[in-house]
C-alpha cells in the first residue's frame, strides 16, 4: 500500500503568524517559529514535518494564503 | 525650552500612551504641549507613531518633519525615521528586534533593552515605562513628581494602583540606559 | 476656583463640550477622522447624567435629518462626519438653511475628492462657504485652530447658530481633530428644559398648546412671491451675520506682506512667520475665524498697507478666491498650497512668499 | 306627530358627525376623492378624541402629502424625501413623552427613504409610522413606485411595470414586521365607513401602544387610490384597489402584540 | 437629407438626444420638474432598439452610483434630477471626479434652499460650479438656454467628459427643461460596441484579459504622496479645460454696459437688450455657455471697454462673484436678479442697469 | 524504499494546493487571521477554476476591503460607502453577460446601504452579493455595526450593545431572502477547511446561477471574525464566532431555488 | 317606538365632487347637484332626504370632511 | 410678426395640446415658437395653462407678464388672466361656466361656445380645437394647411383617423366665434 506523504511551504515573510493554520492541521503539523519575520511575526513552520499528509487545510484556511502544499506516495 | 520627539513602534508597545504622559507631564508643569498620532488604517497590525512637543511657548505646527528625539522600538520605524532625526539631535531605540542598527553619525544614539527588561519585571506592561525612563534620564525635560501627576492623570482611576509599578519601571529605564554614541 | 486642565484630542473636546454646553442630542456615523466624537460620547454616556440623547445613525443622511428633526423642536442638537459623509449631508443641510434651523455640523476634513485620503486637508472650504447643497443659502462656518477652540467652537457655534436659526459648521481638519493639546474646561451648563425651550424659541415644534398656533417647520413654498420673501429674509440674515465676524491678527502692525490661513495652516503660518522675520521678512497672519461670514473688511483694510497676501491652504486654492474679492485688486494676492493630506512645510511657505510675492 | 323637517333634524343637539376641530378649514389641496384627505381626518381624530394635541409633532413628507402641516391642526415638521423616521427618531427620543408619528407615502418610505424605515423600526423607535400605499408617485405626477403592481401602468412604466426589468412590487410593510422593532404591524384601508371605523381603531391602538406599551413602533399601512394617477374616477379607483391592490396588498393585522 | 423638426420639450429633447447620441445608459428618480427625462425614455423603451439601458432608481444616491459604475465600464451614462435630488448626489458627483469618470449630470434648477419652489431658478451655479461635493474638484458645466442646446449639449457633454475624464453638468431650470421649442434632430449614432470601448477606453473595467493589467476604478489614495500628485494632476486637467471654454456674444460690438447672464436669464436678457437699445442704450449680452470652465478671459477683455457689467441671475448673485474676480477691478460689476421661481422682467432689468451702473 | 525527503515532495508534480494566480502578489493589508483574506482567496479560486477572469468586473466597498481591488486580480471598481449594489446594478445591465459581484462588509451593506441592497436585490438583480459580516465596523476602528450582537462591545457601544437604545442586530440575510428577487441565499463561514470548502461551493453556485440561470441575485453572506475590532488573538477569535456569532447567525442555506 | 331621522349639511364650496359619499349611503340619499360650485364640480346633495337615518357613512368616507351629519328621534 | 398667447382652462379641457398644436402648425411655416406650461402640483385638479409664442424671429422670453391673445376657459383662469392682455389686444372666452363675465373696455372680446359646440358634435374631445377654430378666425396666423400638418405632428400616428373630425372641429369653431367687443 501507497502511504501519502506531505509537505508545505509557507512564504516567510508574508505569514502573519494568526496560528489558524495550527488548528486546522489534523496532523499537529504546524508550530510557530521562535524568531520573528522582517513585519515582526513569528511565523508559521512544520514542526513535525513527518506528520504532514498534505491534505491542504492548513492551506485552505490561511488568511493570507501563504501556505502551498505538495503531496508525494511513499511507495512503502 | 522646546523639545519635540518623535516615538515609534508596533501598535501594541503602547507608544501613544508614553506621549500621552509625557505630555501630561508637560501641562502639570505649565508647558504647552501637543500630540498628534498617526491615524487610520495604517495603523492597523501595522506601526504606530506618535509626535509629541513640550514647549514653554505656543505650538504652531503638531506636525514635524524633524526632530529633537527620536524614540524608536522596531525596525520599521528605525527605518523610517533615523533619518529625521536633527543634527546633533537624540535617538533611543530598544535593540530587540532590529537588525539595522543606526548609522548616523552626527547625532547622539543610546539603546534602552526594554522589552527585556519588562521581561524582567514580569509585566510587559511596564515596556513603554522602562523606555519612557530611559529617555527622561536622557533629556529630563519634565521633573519625576509631574511624571506621576501626568501619569494619575492620563490612566483611569481604576487603575491608579498600577503608578507605584509604573514609577518603579521609568526608575529601572533610567538606569538601564545604555550611551552608543554621543556627538 | 481652579480652571479644569485636560490633555484632549480635539474630537475629544468636541464631545466634551458637547455634554457641558448642555447639548441635547448628537447623531453621527463613524468616519475617520472624527470617530471619536461618537466614541467619546458613547463612553460617557450623557443620557445617563444630563439627558443627552447619543445616536449612532445608520447613515450620514439619517443623522443629519435626526437633526433637522432634534432640532426643530428647539433642541441643541448636532452630528459630526468627514468630507465624503459631509457631501452626503448637503440636502439635510439645504433644508434646515431653508427652514431656518439652529444645529452644529462638525466637519473633520480629510483629502478629496472621492474616497481620497484619510489625511488632513481644507479642501472642503467651497462646500462649506459656498453652499454644497442646493439654493441660495449660508451658514455659519468656524474654523478653529487648536484643540482649545474645538472645545470653545461648541458653545460659539450653537450660540450663533440659534442666533440666526441657521446652522453652524466647525470646519476642523484631521490634524486638529486627532491631535492632543491641553484645554481649560468650562463648567457644565444645564440642558434646558421643556418650559425653558417653549419660551426661549416659540416658533418650535413643542407640541400645540391652546395659546398659540401651531408651529409649522418646512422650507416649502410653492408660491413664488412666498419663496422670493424666504429668500430675502434669508438674504438680510446673511447679511446681519457679519456682525459676528471674527479673525486673529498676529504680527499684523508692522506687516509688509501678510498670510492668510485658517485651522491648521494657520498654526504652520506662525512658525513660518518665524523663520521669515528671522530672515528679516516683516510678514503677518490674518487668520480668518469665521470663514462665513468672511472677514472680507478687515482684509480690505489691509490691502492698502501691505505689498502683498499669500492665502496659504491646505488645497488647490480655494479661500483665495474669497481673499481677490475683498481686496478689490488693492493689493496682489496669491495662493501656495500642499494637497493630498500634505501639511506645507515653513521654510515652503517662506519660499512661496519669497517667489511669489516679493520676488515676483 | 308630524314628519321632522331638515330644520328640525339640523340642530346642534343633534349632531351626530362633524369635522375635528383638529383639522384645519383650508380646503385639503389632494384630488377629489383621494385618500390622503380621509386618513388625514382619523388620524386627526384620534388625537382629539385622546386629547393630546398639545403633545403631538407630526411629520409631513415629501409626496401629495407634503402639505399636511396645512390641515393638520398640530405642530409639524415637514421631512426630506424618506427621511420623516429620522426626524421621528429624533424627535421621539429628545420629548419621550410626546406622541410621535410620521406620514408617509409609498415612494417615500419604501423607495428613497428605505434606509430610515428599517433602521428605525429595527431600533424599535416608539413612535407611529403611518403608510399611504397608492402604488404610485402621486405628488410628481403618477410614476411607477415600488408598489406599484406588476403589469399597472404609470408614468415610468408607460406599457405596465415589466417585473423582469423593473423588479416586483416590494410588500415593505411584510418585510418590516419581521423587525422584532416592530410592535404593532397592520393594513387598513379608507374608501368604505366600515374600513374608515376599522382603520382608526387601528390608528387607536397604535397610539396606546406608543404612549402606554412602549415598546416599539407601529406601523399602519392605509391601501389608498391615487386617481390621478391611475387615470379613474374616485369611485372607479376605489374598485379597481379591491380589485387589483387589495389582493396584492390583503388587508388586516400583519403582526400584532403578543 | 431634410433635416427632422419636432416640437419638444427641454426634458424630452435630453431623453430624445441621448437615445440619438447613442448613450448607453440612463438611471434617474423623479423629480420635478424633470420627471419627463425618465417618462420620455421609457416611453420610447430604447432597450429594445439601441439597447441603451433605462431604470428607476430607488433614490438620487443609487442612481449617481449607478452613473459611477456604468461610467467605469467606459460608457456614456447620464442622469437627471433637480436640485435637491442633486444635492443628494454631491458624494457621488466628488467620488466620479475622484475617480476620473466622465459622465452626464441634467440638473432641472428649482428654487431653493430646501424642498423650496419647484418654480425655475439659478440658485445651484454654486453647487455646480465650486463644488458641492468634497474635495477639489470641477466639472464641465454647461448652461443651455434654448431647447435645441438641451438637445445639442447631450452630445457635446458626453465629448467633453470623456475627453477630460471628468462628469460632465448641465445646469439647466424649470423653464428650459418645461417649455417646448422646435429641435432640429440629429442622426441615430450607434451605440459603441464593447469592442469599441475596449479599444477607445483601455482604463475601462471591461474584463481583465491576458493582454493586459487589470484595470482598477478608484479614488482612494492612501498615501498622501501619491495622493497630491493626483491632484496636481486633476488641476492641471481642469485648467486645460479652459481651452473648451464657450460663450456667446450678443451685440456687444458697441456695447457701453454688458449684460452677463446665462440659461433662462440670458434670454430675457435679450429683450432687455431691445427694450434698452431703444432708449437709447448701449447694452451688449455676455452669455457665458460653459460656467466651468468660466469665460474669465473675454470677460476680462470687455472690463477694458465697456463702462460696467450687470450679472443677471435668477438666485442672490452667485455668477456675479466670478464675473468680478475675472475684471479684476477693471470695471464695475452689480448684479440683479430674482429669486424664488419668479423669473426677471425685461423692464426691470433694464431699470437695475440704469439705476446701478449708469445712474450710479 | 527510503523515506521521502523534504526536497522530494516539494515538486512541481506534487503539488496539491497554491495560491490562485487571480489573487495579486501584493501582501494583504488585513490583520493577522482576518477572515478576509479566506474569503478573497476562494472567490478568486472560483473565477479561476471557471476560467472567467476576463468577463468579471467584482465591486469593492468602503471598509476593510475597500483595497481588494489591490489584491484581486481581475477589473475591479471601488463604490462609496454601501453603493456597491448600485453599481452592480449599473455593470450588470450595461454588460449583461459579464460576471457582476459586489463585496461588501456589514456596515457598508446593512447599514448605509441598506436601501441599496434591499432595491438591487427586490429588484432581482443577476449579480453576487458577497457579505462580509463580522459585527463590527473594522476599518474605522471597531465601531458597532448592525450585525453586533446584543451586549457586544465596540467603540461606539463600549459598555456593550444596549438593544433598548441601539435596536437589536439586524439579521438582513433572513430580511432579505423574503424578497422575490433573491434567488440564492446563503450563510457560511471560512474559519475552518470545511467550512471554506462550504462556502466556495455557495460561491461557486451563485456563479453558475448568475451565468446559467440568470433568475435573480445569489447573495452569500459569509460570518467572519474581526480580531482586531473584537480586541482578542485570531484563535479566540474563531471560537468567540462559533460560540456567539453562529447560534445568532446560524449557518447555512437560507432559500435555495425550487 | 321611536324612528330616526337623519340629515346631512354639504360644505357645497368645498365638497370635490368626488362620489364618493354616494356609494357609501345605505339608503341612497345623495345625489350629485347638476350645478357646480366655484370650483366647477358637481356637489353632493341629498336627492332623497327622507331616507337618511344620519348613520353618518357618507360623512366618514369623504375625503374632504365636508358633510355634516345630524339624528333626531321622530316620536312616531 | 409676433404672437403671444396665453390659454387657461380646467385640467381635462385639452388647454396644453391646444397650445401645442398651435405651436407645431407654426413650425409647418417656418416661425419660431415657444410652449410654456404652468406646472407642478399647481396643475392637480385644478387650472392648467400655457404660454404659447409665434413669431418671425427669435423668441427672448418664454415666460410673459402680458399677451396679444388670452384663451380663457374657466372662471378662475378669467379671474387670473383678463388683465394681463394688453391693451388693444384679444381675449377669447368660452361663456360656459363663466359667472363675471370679462369687464374691460381696451380690449377685443369674443366668445366661442364651445362646450356646447362640442355636445353637438358629440365629442367632447373636439372641445379645444373648436376653440382652437375660433381663435385662427380670429388671428389666422397659420393657415389651414399648416395646422392640420402641425395637428398631425402632434398625434401619435394612431390617432391620425381623427384628423377629419378635428378639422371639422377648427372649421366649427371659427363659424361659430361671436364678437363681443372691439376696440
Ligand atoms: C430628494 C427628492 N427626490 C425627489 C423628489 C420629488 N418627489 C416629490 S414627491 C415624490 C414621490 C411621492 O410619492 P409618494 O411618496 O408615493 O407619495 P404620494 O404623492 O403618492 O402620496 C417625489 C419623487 C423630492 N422632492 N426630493
Ligand atoms: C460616506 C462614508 N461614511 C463613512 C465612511 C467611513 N467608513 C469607512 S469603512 C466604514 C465601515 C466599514 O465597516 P464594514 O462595512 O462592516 O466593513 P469591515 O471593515 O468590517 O470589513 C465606515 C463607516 C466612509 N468612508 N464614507
Ligand atoms: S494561517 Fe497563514 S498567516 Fe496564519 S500563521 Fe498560518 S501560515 Fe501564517
Ligand atoms: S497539509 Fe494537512 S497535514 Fe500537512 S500541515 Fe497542512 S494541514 Fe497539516
Ligand atoms: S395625485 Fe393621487 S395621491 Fe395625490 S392628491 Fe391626487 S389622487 Fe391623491
Ligand atoms: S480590522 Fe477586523 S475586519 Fe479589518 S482587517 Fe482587521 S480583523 Fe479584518
Ligand atoms: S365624498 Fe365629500 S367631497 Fe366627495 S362628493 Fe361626497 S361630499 Fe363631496
Ligand atoms: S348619514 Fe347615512 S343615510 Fe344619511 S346620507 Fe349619510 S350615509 Fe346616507
Ligand atoms: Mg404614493
Ligand atoms: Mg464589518
Amino acid at each position: 500500500m501507497a502511504k501519502v506523504k506531505g509537505a508545505i511551504v509557507v512564504d516567510i515573510e508574508k505569514c502573519k503568524g494568526c496560528e489558524v493554520c495550527v488548528g486546522a492541521c489534523p496532523t499537529e503539523v504546524i508550530g510557530m517559529a521562535k524568531e520573528v519575520n522582517g513585519k515582526g511575526y513569528h511565523y508559521a513552520q512544520m514542526a513535525n514535518p513527518d506528520a504532514c499528509i498534505g491534505c491542504a487545510n492548513c492551506a485552505i484556511v490561511c488568511p493570507d494564503g501563504v501556505i502551498t502544499v505538495y503531496r508525494a506516495k511513499q511507495i512503502a | 525650552m522646546t523639545e519635540e520627539i518623535i516615538i515609534a513602534g508596533f501598535g501594541g508597545q503602547g507608544v501613544l500612551s508614553m506621549g500621552k504622559i509625557l505630555a501630561y507631564s508637560g501641562i502639570m508643569q505649565d508647558q504647552e504641549v501637543s500630540w498628534m498620532p498617526s491615524y487610520g488604517p495604517e495603523m492597523r497590525g501595522g506601526t504606530a507613531n506618535v509626535t509629541v512637543i513640550l514647549s514653554d511657548d505656543r505650538i504652531s505646527s503638531p506636525i514635524l518633519n524633524e526632530y529633537d528625539t527620536a524614540i524608536l522600538l522596531n525596525q520599521q520605524s528605525m527605518d523610517k525615521f533615523e533619518a529625521t532625526v536633527k543634527k546633533g539631535g537624540t535617538l533611543l531605540y530598544d535593540p530587540n528586534g532590529i537588525i539595522k542598527h543606526p548609522s548616523r553619525k552626527d547625532i547622539n544614539i543610546y539603546q534602552v533593552e526594554g522589552a527585556e527588561e519588562a521581561a524582567k519585571m514580569e509585566s510587559t506592561k511596564t515596556f513603554n515605562m522602562i523606555v519612557l525612563g530611559a529617555y527622561l534620564k536622557l533629556k529630563p525635560i519634565v521633573i519625576m513628581e509631574n511624571v506621576i501627576k501626568g501619569l494619575k492623570k492620563s490612566l483611569p482611576s481604576r487603575h491608579h494602583h498600577l503608578v507605584p509599578l509604573n514609577e518603579k519601571a521609568i526608575t529601572r529605564g533610567m538606569e538601564v540606559v545604555k550611551t552608543i554614541q554621543t556627538v | 476656583m481652579a480652571k479644569e486642565l485636560r490633555l484632549m484630542k480635539g474630537n475629544e473636546a468636541i464631545a466634551e463640550a458637547a455634554i457641558r454646553a448642555g447639548a441635547d442630542a448628537y447623531f453621527g456615523y463613524p468616519i475617520t477622522p472624527q470617530s471619536e466624537v461618537l466614541e467619546y460620547l458613547m463612553g460617557e454616556k450623557p443620557y445617563e447624567k444630563t439627558g443627552m440623547v447619543v445616536l449612532q445613525a445608520e447613515s450620514e443622511v439619517a443623522a443629519i435629518n435626526m437633526v433637522y428633526g432634534g432640532a426643530s423642536c428647539g433642541r441643541k442638537v448636532m452630528t459630526s462626519s468627514s468630507s465624503p459623509g459631509i457631501s452626503l449631508k448637503q440636502e439635510g443641510i439645504s433644508y434646515m438653511a431653508g427652514a431656518e434651523l439652529p444645529g452644529l455640523i462638525l466637519n473633520v476634513v480629510r483629502g478629496g475628492p472621492g474616497l481620497g485620503t484619510i489625511q488632513p486637508s481644507q479642501s472642503d472650504y467651497n462646500q462649506a462657504v459656498k453652499g454644497g447643497g442646493h439654493g441660495d443659502y449660508k451658514l455659519v462656518v468656524l474654523a478653529p485652530a487648536s484643540v482649545q477652540e474645538m472645545y470653545d467652537f461648541v458653545e460659539k457655534g450653537f450660540e450663533l447658530s440659534f442666533k440666526y436659526r441657521t446652522p453652524t459648521m466647525i470646519l476642523s481638519d484631521g490634524v486638529i481633530g486627532q491631535m492632543m493639546e491641553k484645554v481649560e474646561l468650562s463648567e457644565y451648563k444645564p440642558r434646558w428644559t421643556h418650559e425653558e425651550v417653549v419660551k426661549m424659541h416659540p416658533w418650535a415644534t413643542t407640541g400645540k398648546t391652546a395659546d398659540r398656533e401651531r408651529n409649522i417647520i418646512t422650507s416649502l413654498n410653492l408660491q413664488s412671491d412666498v419663496q422670493e420673501e424666504h429668500n430675502l429674509k434669508l438674504q438680510a440674515k446673511y447679511k446681519k451675520m457679519e456682525e459676528d465676524v471674527m479673525f486673529e491678527e498676529v504680527m499684523c502692525d508692522d506687516a509688509e506682506y501678510l498670510f492668510v490661513a485658517f485651522g491648521s495652516s494657520a498654526r504652520i503660518c506662525q512658525k513660518a512667520i518665524q523663520n521669515a522675520r528671522e530672515k528679516g521678512i516683516k510678514v503677518g497672519l490674518l487668520r480668518p475665524i469665521t470663514l462665513s461670514p468672511f472677514p472680507s473688511v478687515i482684509i480690505r483694510k489691509y490691502a492698502d498697507k501691505v505689498k502683498g497676501m499669500l492665502s496659504v491652504e491646505m488645497n488647490a486654492g480655494q479661500m483665495v478666491h474669497d481673499i481677490k474679492l475683498a481686496v478689490e485688486g488693492k493689493t496682489k494676492v496669491e495662493y501656495y498650497g500642499r494637497m493630498g493630506g500634505i501639511i506645507p512645510i515653513p521654510s515652503d511657505i517662506v519660499k512661496a512668499l519669497e517667489t511669489k510675492l516679493i520676488g515676483g | 306627530m308630524a314628519e321632522l323637517t331638515f330644520q328640525d333634524i339640523v340642530k346642534e343637539e343633534n349632531l351626530v358627525y362633524k369635522k375635528t376641530s383638529l383639522l384645519t378649514d383650508k380646503a385639503l389641496s389632494y384630488c377629489p376623492g383621494c385618500g390622503h384627505g380621509t386618513a388625514h381626518r382619523i388620524l386627526m381624530e384620534v388625537i382629539d378624541e385622546m386629547g393630546y394635541q398639545d403633545k403631538t409633532v407630526g411629520v409631513a413628507p415629501v409626496g401629495c402629502s407634503v402639505l399636511a402641516y396645512e390641515f393638520m391642526n398640530i405642530d409639524m415638521q415637514q421631512a426630506a424625501h424618506g427621511r420623516a423616521p429620522a426626524l421621528g427618531t429624533a424627535i421621539k427620543r429628545i420629548m419621550p413623552n410626546h406622541f410621535v408619528f410620521t406620514y408617509q407615502g409609498d415612494g417615500d418610505l419604501a423607495a428613497i427613504g428605505t434606509a430610515e424605515t428599517i433602521h428605525a423600526i429595527n431600533r424599535g423607535e416608539n413612535i407611529l409610522i403611518v403608510f399611504i400605499n397608492n402604488g404610485i408617485y402621486g405628488m410628481t405626477g403618477g410614476q411607477m413606485a415600488p408598489t406599484t403592481l406588476p403589469n399597472m401602468k404609470a408614468s415610468t412604466c408607460p406599457f405596465g411595470r415589466d417585473v423582469s426589468i423593473m423588479g416586483n412590487p416590494l410588500r415593505i410593510t411584510e418585510l418590516i414586521a419581521n423587525l422584532p422593532g416592530a410592535y404593532y404591524v397592520t393594513r387598513q384601508a379608507v374608501h368604505t365607513p366600515n374600513n374608515v371605523r376599522k382603520a382608526k381603531k387601528a390608528l387607536k391602538k397604535a397610539f396606546e401602544y406608543q404612549m402606554n406599551v412602549k415598546k416599539g413602533t407601529c406601523f399602519v399601512e392605509i391601501v389608498s387610490n391615487c386617481n390621478s394617477g391611475w387615470k379613474m374616477t374616485p369611485v372607479q379607483a376605489n374598485k379597481w384597489m379591491e380589485d387589483n391592490m387589495f389582493p396584492y396588498y390583503p388587508l388586516g393585522d400583519i403582526k400584532v402584540p403578543e
